[in-house]
């Protein structure tokens, strides 16, 4: 045997779940650390650099006396020099407490727990339903290549993608809630997910709305993953099998297209997070986007910092994650684990 | 003709381009017999792939095919796409070249083969299974019920040419066209695939149409030879009158060009190494290793070699030895992880000269690489890329802009090639003009040593011939010592003083050309040497023999 | 689905649906807030469980003392005008314990001893400037204040602060705590407040934690949910005259007037508002079932001139300055295209939305009008003259007659930089039409919007000592400043007062100010307006509506309070 | 040479890749439109002179067809043809801009992290991803409570959020690319980093980047949109076409769809236009997958 042999089957021993597995684990969520440190420092230095006299006046409104301002700083440690500031931040967060909310009534991790779940729910019925239809339709168009079909869609792809998500919202308000009266036009109102889910015919328009996007984008992604796999070798050996090219297609090319669809589905995360603000005030669904969108009106800093950094971590667990997934689909990703 | 299995007559393939029409082929003429191996052989381009292609209708919507493909006299041309399926695999199966990309990396292997075997066979999945197994244990796959399970990334590359076979063999089909089954392999690998195609041939009577470019390896395994020539038959003929009294021009053109080991001659004593103190370039137990994932790997381990002025020095191995790993230490692109390395008696890399007066010694070695493809920059003229060197030292040799322009064209002629090619893109040139171009700039810096990384294995016989006269010619005249690195023994032989042997990181045997390469003393040596196909059919059977002999000895 | 679900067909209208304005989902539930609770709905919702000791308000188009809505039935002064007695109605709590005396005692406890921690306090004021609070019985009690107050001010701004509350219930430490008198010393007050502040911190237990549950007004809380749904339901145990006309009442938080406006237009809101941009097409909602009605507020909008800014202070602090820029502002124009007729010409600092004897007629008939001729003339008569960018730059500077005045160096250009709040697009208009017009004058005028809160911050910056740059802001998309029933202005052009961000300083204005609150001459008001319009301590602009209400047919809603509370045992279903 | 008659006789990949652009029939219609907007943003206003700095609230909301105002005027007077050629010019321009610069910084930093490797790309790509894992919106929301919204301000915030795919785009590129033979052979003949950066590595780099480039237009055009949405849009008389469709949809239900539509209409095209230019340019680029 060669030394590629031998240095091949030195690591099939160690394969997903061998010790260099979890090494590889701890390195990359040690990464992922690094990387949410990063994010806190840049939110933080942005925000303080951004009103250096605190937000005091704007939080406590045009009734509150300077008293009771200074008194506010001193609570908050706005008084302490910035470093100070961001140690006893990252203190605290080390702890898991994100601190309270400065216009809530209540603490920031209760906040965002409360919205989480809702953002996340509509997010991610979107999500699927997008990729049940853009997986498909990227491999349809990928088949049909420089067809009229695959002109078509391409077409219909490009206009969605760049029709901004609130106008194209007010679209299908106007088209669906108000002349055709199909569904109603505000998203289901229920605290819990539960309750959300109990009022499908209220997620039609807001999960729509968000998923033309992503349907846009992802389909896009698929097919032009497909027609790279279509010219790779192991396409041609298929067919010299006898094949048929539907099977070739269904059993070889779909899984081998998938795999960088997925990788980029951890990076999408955040933009996905970013358009639900205009789903959820379009649509009335007070998620974590508008959370942060008030929270950004009214400086209320806690609030901020937390969602950002929410978003930040499930991105990186995200990302993670997608590459997980992409280990198992993709075999060859495994030795890169390792 | 009746015992033809194949019979192709008068069959053309044309492309529709962005360029206009390719003929691809221009109506050729072919037999394959039941139970035989027919080689088609020909330089790069000549449409070897397209007729391989062509027969089993997996061209590109672009082509245009005509003429007659008949199998077992049932004309194949005019088939529907569902009744080629039936043909494909099950009565003639394709094996091809690059077995890295060959197969679907993210299917179990056994799988693969399964599949093949249900789309033509009435079995249930298990029975299937069972014969995907068997078959790898036929292919020489050991361990088959676990490498059934595996995925192809786990295998080596001769492990994977295997199974693309055992595909190709699992419904054992009459025919069987394989399109260079075996230019990515080593040497000594490529035997053992060229062994078991011959039995299989022989066991099973299954025809091959064997596609190379490898005159050794039709020398080996063929019972006759067509030869291909820009899309056109050349010669078709029993390979050993093809290869011994070829009758057409192209084919004697063909044939000379193609480097060779001398005769195994009797075992000489040797000279013991004098160690010539003015060395250019000396290795004192270096060692490089890498990082992979995080862990170490040794690629170079303690090798210890040294170059005189003005001296040729080979390296061969097989791929993975670490031959590149060491011309790139040479090079100063790699730090050592141990020894020393000296370039021209004085000491760089760690401990030794470094910064500015590293570069200068650096300047006084050039560099030309294997891929004349990837070794100019697609972006940069040909009198850009030559210019550099004298652009990057311009400190130690300051030149003008139009000294610059007039030693471009000094160096173009030099490497035979017309001055106003100065202006013109890598893509327009062909390999061999590339690979002239990156020898111009190797030298355009007069330097005293060029290290050469398969400066040729790229290239086609007709055009490596080419090249490396211009290389030799270059060297008598600059007197430049070079470490020329390539896996082909035969080019090494002919080029080099010396030759020093790789295996696994080490150097295991160093000599002069004919002592190493005709009466190699090392075990890898010999198996390596035995391993390389001779364009001869009866010297070819005696060293397959030989090499039988050789790997029932060991152990 | 969260609409008005008792307004179907079927029977009985017992239910109403009430949007909220966008960003003030009620969060407080305790009659003394905390100074970040301060959000208008909370304490118009608080009013509905605890009455307050004197409720005033302009229910009946006029602001005035609801008598009905108030905790306290009648009032008497002492000869010297520094003595308040006053009578309880006949209000029993929801357990049937009579609301007393010692009720009023204990807010007046809870907040004198706990000043800083309240919201709404201002040192000085209440409770600061009670001197002396005697029990006469259990229904009646008197106050003695330090000065003598001018009588509204005293009934309106400083006594309709106060609440009722059940002492018997709330007067402990913990939730198991003994009952006591805590209130009475330093020490107990901080700590029964404290442990009432800590449990109206849990919106969740709003609607279940029994402290909420002792109530003397017409509602109670059925349920509040935590993003700011919060559904009453009548007292049942309610002994006062206000009783409420629907049983139930939901207030809806919107996360955007986009998403309010499409509710109401799908028809699942029964009070709600839109932007006064829908009122170029009032028939879309009437044609829905809606009428729509502005809600004129009890305020005044401003921009306030940076007089302290280092730099342009000195520019503004030229009255013909002012005047100049006043007569710039298309008030009429604005009102009527920008705002679409959601807002009133607004002069001096007396709001000239509902009727009130406080008003001048300086004031009412606008001193300075639309007339781009004179703005321009008020420069070139001053020093100023055209540069070559049609900007007007200082040519003869110096204090005497016809110069530019003091602290204008020659060559000073006349540019302004406007901090604006943003996300409203009619104030963007407006600011747009007033650049346009001052680019006529000579003056240009720079935008910066920012939002809300970050233009608060930026105003404060003068007097909190940091960077002192803004020169005019403007904070005025629904109100720049809404008014406790007397429009005074302690607390707004004051000398030291915190909300004179620019600084203003007139000593004849001080007086007047002062006056408002102490004089007991009527006619006070009136001087205070005139000598404010014209001395232009600010600029004057136009006051938009609170918001501008669609209301379903069938629901009598009487009239909306300028004070921006609402009543809503007084609405009811007329069909 | 035999194979050189061969090469003379085509053509070179640029005319190819040309040739494939023009048959690209999106890429031409994107191409023809930008080429339209561009001459109806910067020469219409001499053929339709409009003053879009005086307010006029004498005659606002009227109709299209208005004497004098072809497609209406908006809601303090300004006439709307005039102001989508106005509006037209800062919205493809901050588009252009802002795509280039996040381009320049992308691909720099994309090729050093790739070129250098180690710790340095290891920092520099947590960066990236702490910069990918804050979504854009959100960082635009928190400047827009600083800062006063301009025109370069606004290009340099798309700009320094738009950076972070082209450095990976970049940096993916750039690994593959140093070790290439003819930045190994530079760097044997003494050549320095910078050299093989600048010279060598972000040259190669230029398809990826270019198409990446259009594309980033694009969305900096839809980005510039949004900020308008999201009420961090500049301030009148300056506009985009952004701003121009967020305060025509608050009078949706007043019927004034002149305010809302040509704006509306106006974007979905010329990002629908650079959208296709980038697919074209992909394959003018980029030979792969041409067959089968
Ligand atoms: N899909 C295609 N489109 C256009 N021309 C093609 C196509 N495939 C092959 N050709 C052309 O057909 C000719 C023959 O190609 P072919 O692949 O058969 O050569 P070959 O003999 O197999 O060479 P090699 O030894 O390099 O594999 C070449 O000139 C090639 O450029
Ligand atoms: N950058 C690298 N990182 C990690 N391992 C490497 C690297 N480059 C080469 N190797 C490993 O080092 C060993 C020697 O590689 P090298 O390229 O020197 O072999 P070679 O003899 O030139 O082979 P070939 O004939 O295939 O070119 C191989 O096992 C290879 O996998
Ligand atoms: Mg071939
Ligand atoms: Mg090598």
């Amino acid at each position: 045997m060669s030394v590629v042999d031998a240095a091949q089957s030195a690591q099939k021993k160690e394969r997903a779940g061998g010790p260099r597995f979890w090494w590889y684990l701890l390195r990359r969520v040690g990464q992922g650390g690094i990387v949410i440190l990063i994010v806190t420092l840049i939110v933080f230095a942005l925000l303080h650099l951004a009103m250096p006299q605190g937000p005091a006046a704007g939080i406590l409104g045009m009734q509150a006396s300077q008293e009771q301002i200074d008194a506010f700083n001193k609570e908050n440690g706005f008084d302490l020099p910035l470093w100070q500031q961001y140690i006893h931040f990252l203190g605290q967060l080390v702890q898991g407490d994100l601190g309270d909310s400065f216009k809530l009534n209540r603490p920031v991790a209760d906040a965002i727990g409360q919205r989480l779940p809702k953002t996340l729910i509509l997010a991610l019925i979107s999500m699927l339903f997008a990729l049940i239809i853009a997986i498909p339709m990227g491999i349809f168009q990928a088949v049909r290549r420089g067809k009229a079909a695959d002109y078509a869609l391409t077409t219909w792809n490009f206009i969605i993608y760049s029709t901004p998500s609130f106008f194209l919202g007010l679209i299908l308000v106007i088209v669906f809630a108000q002349w055709l009266r199909l569904v109603p036009a505000q998203a289901p109102q229920g605290e819990s997910v539960g309750e959300v889910l109990a009022n499908p015919a209220g997620l039609v328009l807001p999960v729509l709305t968000a998923a033309l996007g992503i349907i846009a984008t992802f389909s896009r992604y698929m097919r032009s993953a497909t027609i790279d796999n279509l010219s790779e070798d192991y396409v041609r050996t298929a067919r010299a099998k006898g094949t048929s090219v539907a099977v070739v297609i269904t059993r070889h090319v779909v899984r081998n297209s998938l795999t960088p669809v997925i990788a980029m589905l951890g990076y999408y995360l955040p933009v996905m997070f970013g358009g639900m603000i205009v789903v959820e005030s379009l649509f009335n669904y007070p998620g974590m986007g508008l959370l942060f969108w008030t929270s950004a009106q009214t400086s209320d800093y806690p609030v901020l910092i937390g969602c950002i950094l929410v978003i930040a971590i499930a991105t990186v667990v995200g990302s993670l994650l997608a590459d997980i997934i992409q280990a198992l689909l993709d075999p060859r990703t495994r030795e890169e684990l390792s | 003709m009746s015992d033809a299995l194949l019979s192709i007559s008068d069959l053309k393939v044309t492309f529709r381009t962005e360029d206009g029409a390719v003929d691809a082929v221009k109506g050729i003429d072919l037999e394959v017999r039941s139970g035989e191996v027919l080689a088609l052989v020909g330089e790069s381009g000549s449409g070897k792939s397209v007729t391989a292609m062509a027969i089993l209708k997996l061209l590109p919507r672009t082509a245009t095919v005509t003429g007659s493909i008949r199998l077992s006299g049932r004309e194949l041309l005019p088939l529907a796409e569902s009744d080629m399926n039936a043909v494909r695999g099950s009565e003639i199966s394709m094996v091809f070249q690059e077995p890295m990309t060959a197969l679907n990396p993210s299917m179990r292997i056994g799988d693969q083969i399964t599949e093949a075997i249900l789309n033509h066979r009435k079995v249930s999945k298990a029975e299937a299974w069972e014969r995907a197994v068997d078959m790898l244990r036929r292919v020489g796959i050991p361990d088959p019920e676990r490498r059934a399970k595996s995925y192809p990334h786990e295998l080596s590359g001769g492990q994977r040419q295997r199974v693309v076979i055992a595909i190709a063999l699992s419904c054992e089909p009459q025919l069987i066209i394989a399109d260079e089954p075996t230019t990515a392999l080593d040497v000594t690998v490529q035997a053992e695939i060229l062994d078991l195609i011959r039995r299989l041939a022989a066991e099973s009577g299954t025809a091959f149409l064997l596609v190379t470019h490898n005159m050794g390896v039709v020398a080996d395994i063929a019972d006759r030879v067509a030869v291909m020539f820009r899309g056109t038959m050349v010669e078709v003929g029993d390979t050993r009158t093809v290869l011994t009294a070829p009758r057409e021009d192209y084919t004697k053109k063909l044939l000379s060009a193609v480097p060779s080991l001398p005769d195994v001659a009797s075992v000489v004593e040797r000279e013991p190494e004098s160690d010539a103190p003015a060395a250019v370039l000396a290795f004192d137990a270096a060692s490089v290793t890498y990082r992979r994932g995080g862990r170490p790997f040794l690629a170079l381990d303690g090798v210890s070699l040294r170059i005189a002025p003005g001296e040729i020095v080979g390296l061969v191995g097989e791929s993975g030895s670490g031959k590149s790993t060491l011309g790139r230490a040479a090079l100063g692109l790699l730090p050592l992880s141990g020894g020393t390395m000296t370039l021209f008696g004085e000491k760089v890399g760690r401990g030794g000269v470094r910064g500015r007066r590293e570069r200068e010694l650096r300047g006084r070695v050039g560099a030309i690489f294997q891929d004349p493809g990837s070794s100019l920059d697609p972006r940069m003229t040909v009198g850009e890329a030559i210019a550099e060197p004298l652009l990057v030292q311009r400190r130690r040799f300051p030149t003008s802009a139009a000294q610059r322009r007039a030693r471009v064209a000094e160096l173009l002629d030099a490497v035979e090639l017309p001055s106003n090619y100065a202006s013109r893109y890598p893509h327009e040139l062909s390999g061999g003009q590339r690979q002239r171009i990156g020898l111009a700039r190797a030298i355009a810096l007069e330097p005293e040593l060029i290290i050469a990384d398969e400066p040729t294995s790229a290239l086609d016989v007709s055009v490596q011939a080419a090249v490396l006269q211009v290389l030799r010619e270059l060297q008598e005249k600059m007197h430049f010592a070079c470490l020329f690195i390539s896996h082909d023994l035969a080019v090494v032989h002919e080029i080099s003083d010396r030759v020093a042997v790789m295996l696994k990181g080490e150097i295991v045997e160093t000599g002069s050309a004919d002592d190493v390469l005709l009466a190699p003393q090392h075990p890898y040596s010999r198996r390596l040497l035995a391993s390389v196909p001779v364009p001869d059919p009866d010297k070819q059977a005696l060293r397959r023999e030989a090499r039988a002999a050789a790997l029932a000895a060991a152990p | 689905q969260a609409g008005a679900t008792g307004n179907g067909e079927s029977g009985e209208k017992d239910t109403v649906s009430f949007a909220l304005q966008v960003g003030t989902g009620p969060n407080w539930i305790l009659p003394i807030s905390s100074p970040d609770k301060m959000a208008t709905h909370n304490s118009a919702i608080k009013a509905t469980m605890w009455p307050r000791l004197f409720e005033y308000n302009g229910v009946d188009g006029e602001m005035g003392w609801d008598k009905k809505a108030s905790a306290a039935k009648s009032y008497e002064f002492s000869e010297d005008r520094k003595t308040i007695t006053i009578t309880l109605n006949d209000l029993d709590w929801s357990d049937g314990t009579p609301v007393t005396s010692r009720d009023v005692e204990f807010w007046y406890n809870l907040v004198r001893f706990n000043g800083e921690k309240t919201g709404g306090y201002s040192a000085g004021l209440m409770p600061d400037n009670i001197v002396e609070f005697t029990t006469i019985d259990d229904k009646t009690f008197s106050l003695t204040m330090d000065k003598v107050y001018n009588e509204e001010f005293l009934l309106g701004n400083q006594l309709s602060l106060m609440y009722p509350m059940p002492q018997h219930v709330w007067d402990k430490t913990s939730a198991d705590g003994e009952i006591g008198d805590l209130d009475r010393d330093a020490d107990g007050a901080a700590k029964v407040l404290d442990y009432l502040f800590s449990e109206a911190e849990d919106m969740k237990t709003y609607a279940s934690n029994d402290l909420w549950k002792t109530v003397a007004g017409p509602y109670t809380v059925k349920s509040w949910s935590d993003s700011g749904l919060v559904e009453l339901t009548a007292n049942k145990k309610y002994t006062g005259d206000d009783k409420p006309n629907i049983d139930n009442v939901k207030f809806l938080p919107f996360t955007s007037a986009d998403a309010e406006m499409n509710v109401v237009r799908s028809g699942d809101v029964d009070y709600g508002y839109v932007t006064s941009s829908q009122l170029t097409n009032e028939k879309q909602f009437t044609d829905l079932g809606y009428t729509i009605e502005p809600w004129a507020g009890w305020s005044i909008t401003y921009m306030p001139y940076n007089f302290a800014n280092p730099e342009k202070g000195s520019f503004y602090k030229q009255l013909y300055v002012r005047q100049a820029l006043q007569h710039a502002i298309d008030q009429e124009t604005i009102s009527e295209v920008v705002w679409h007729g959601a807002a009133t010409p607004d002069y001096g600092p007396i709001p000239q939305t509902a009727d009130s004897n406080g008003l001048s007629d300086v004031q009412k008939n606008n001193p300075y009008p639309f007339d781009l001729k004179k703005a321009e003339k008020l420069f070139t008569d001053n020093g100023w003259v055209k540069g070559s960018d049609g900007t007007l730059e200082c040519a003869e500077a110096g204090s005497g007659a016809g110069q530019c005045g003091e602290g204008i160096a020659a060559g000073a250009k006349a540019e302004i930089v406007v901090t604006t709040q943003n996300g409203s697009q009619e104030t963007d208009n407006m600011m747009a039409e007033i650049q346009s017009s001052l680019a006529k004058v000579g003056v240009k005028m720079t935008i910066d919007s920012k939002p809300l809160d970050t233009v608060l911050t930026q105003a404060q910056e003068c007097k909190t000592g940091s960077a002192c740059t803004w020169e005019l802001v403007f904070f005025g998309t629904a109100g720049s400043w809404y008014f406790p029933p007397y429009a005074t202005g302690e607390r707004v052009f004051a000398k030291d007062t915190k909300w004179n961000a620019g600084q203003y300083d007139n000593p004849q204005a001080e007086e007047l100010v002062q006056a408002m609150a102490f004089s007991t001459d009527t006619e006070i008001a009136k001087k205070y307006s005139e000598f404010l319009a014209t001395d232009l301590p600010v600029m004057w602009m136009p006051n938009p509506v609170y918001q501008v209400s669609v209301v379903r047919d069938g629901l009598d809603i009487a009239h909306q309070d300028p004070g921006a509370s609402f009543l809503p045992q007084r609405w009811s279903w007329t069909k | 040479m035999s194979t050189t008659t061969i090469v003379m006789r085509t053509l070179t990949p640029r005319q190819r890749g040309m040739r494939r652009f023009l048959q690209n029939k999106l890429a031409v219609f994107g191409i023809v439109t930008i080429a339209l907007f561009l001459l109806f943003c910067f020469l219409g206003p001499l053929i339709h002179p409009t003053d879009q700095v005086h307010t006029d609230l004498r005659s606002t909301m009227l109709p299209p067809g208005s004497p004098g105002h072809p497609l209406g005027t908006d809601d303090v007077g300004y006439d709307v043809l005039g102001r989508l050629m106005v509006g037209g010019q800062i919205s493809i321009l901050i588009g252009l801009a802002a795509g280039i610069l996040a381009t320049v910084i992308g691909t720099l930093w994309g090729a050093i992290a790739g070129y250098v490797g180690g710790v340095v790309d290891t920092v520099m790509m947590r960066v990236v991803d702490a910069g990918i894992a804050i979504p854009a919106t959100f960082l635009l929301l928190i400047l827009s409570a600083i800062l006063r919204p301009s025109v370069p301000l606004m290009i340099c915030v798309i700009g320094l959020v738009s950076w972070l795919v082209p450095a990976r785009l970049v940096r993916a590129e750039s690994i593959s690319l140093k070790s290439r033979e003819y930045v190994l052979a530079l760097r044997a003949m003494g050549g320095s980093h910078s050299r093989a950066v600048l010279k060598h590595i972000v040259p190669n780099t230029v398809g990826t980047i270019v198409v990446n480039a259009t594309f980033q237009v694009a969305d900096a055009i839809l980005l510039v949109a949004y900020i308008s949405f999201l009420g961090m849009g500049l301030q009148k008389p300056a506009t985009d076409w952004g701003a121009m469709l967020t305060s025509g949809i608050t009078y949706t239900y007043a019927g004034a769809w002149w305010l809302i539509f040509p704006a509306g209409f106006c974007i979905v095209l010329t990002v629908c236009a650079f959208n296709s230019i980038g697919d074209g340019l992909r394959d003018f680029f980029d030979v792969k997958g041409r067959a089968a």
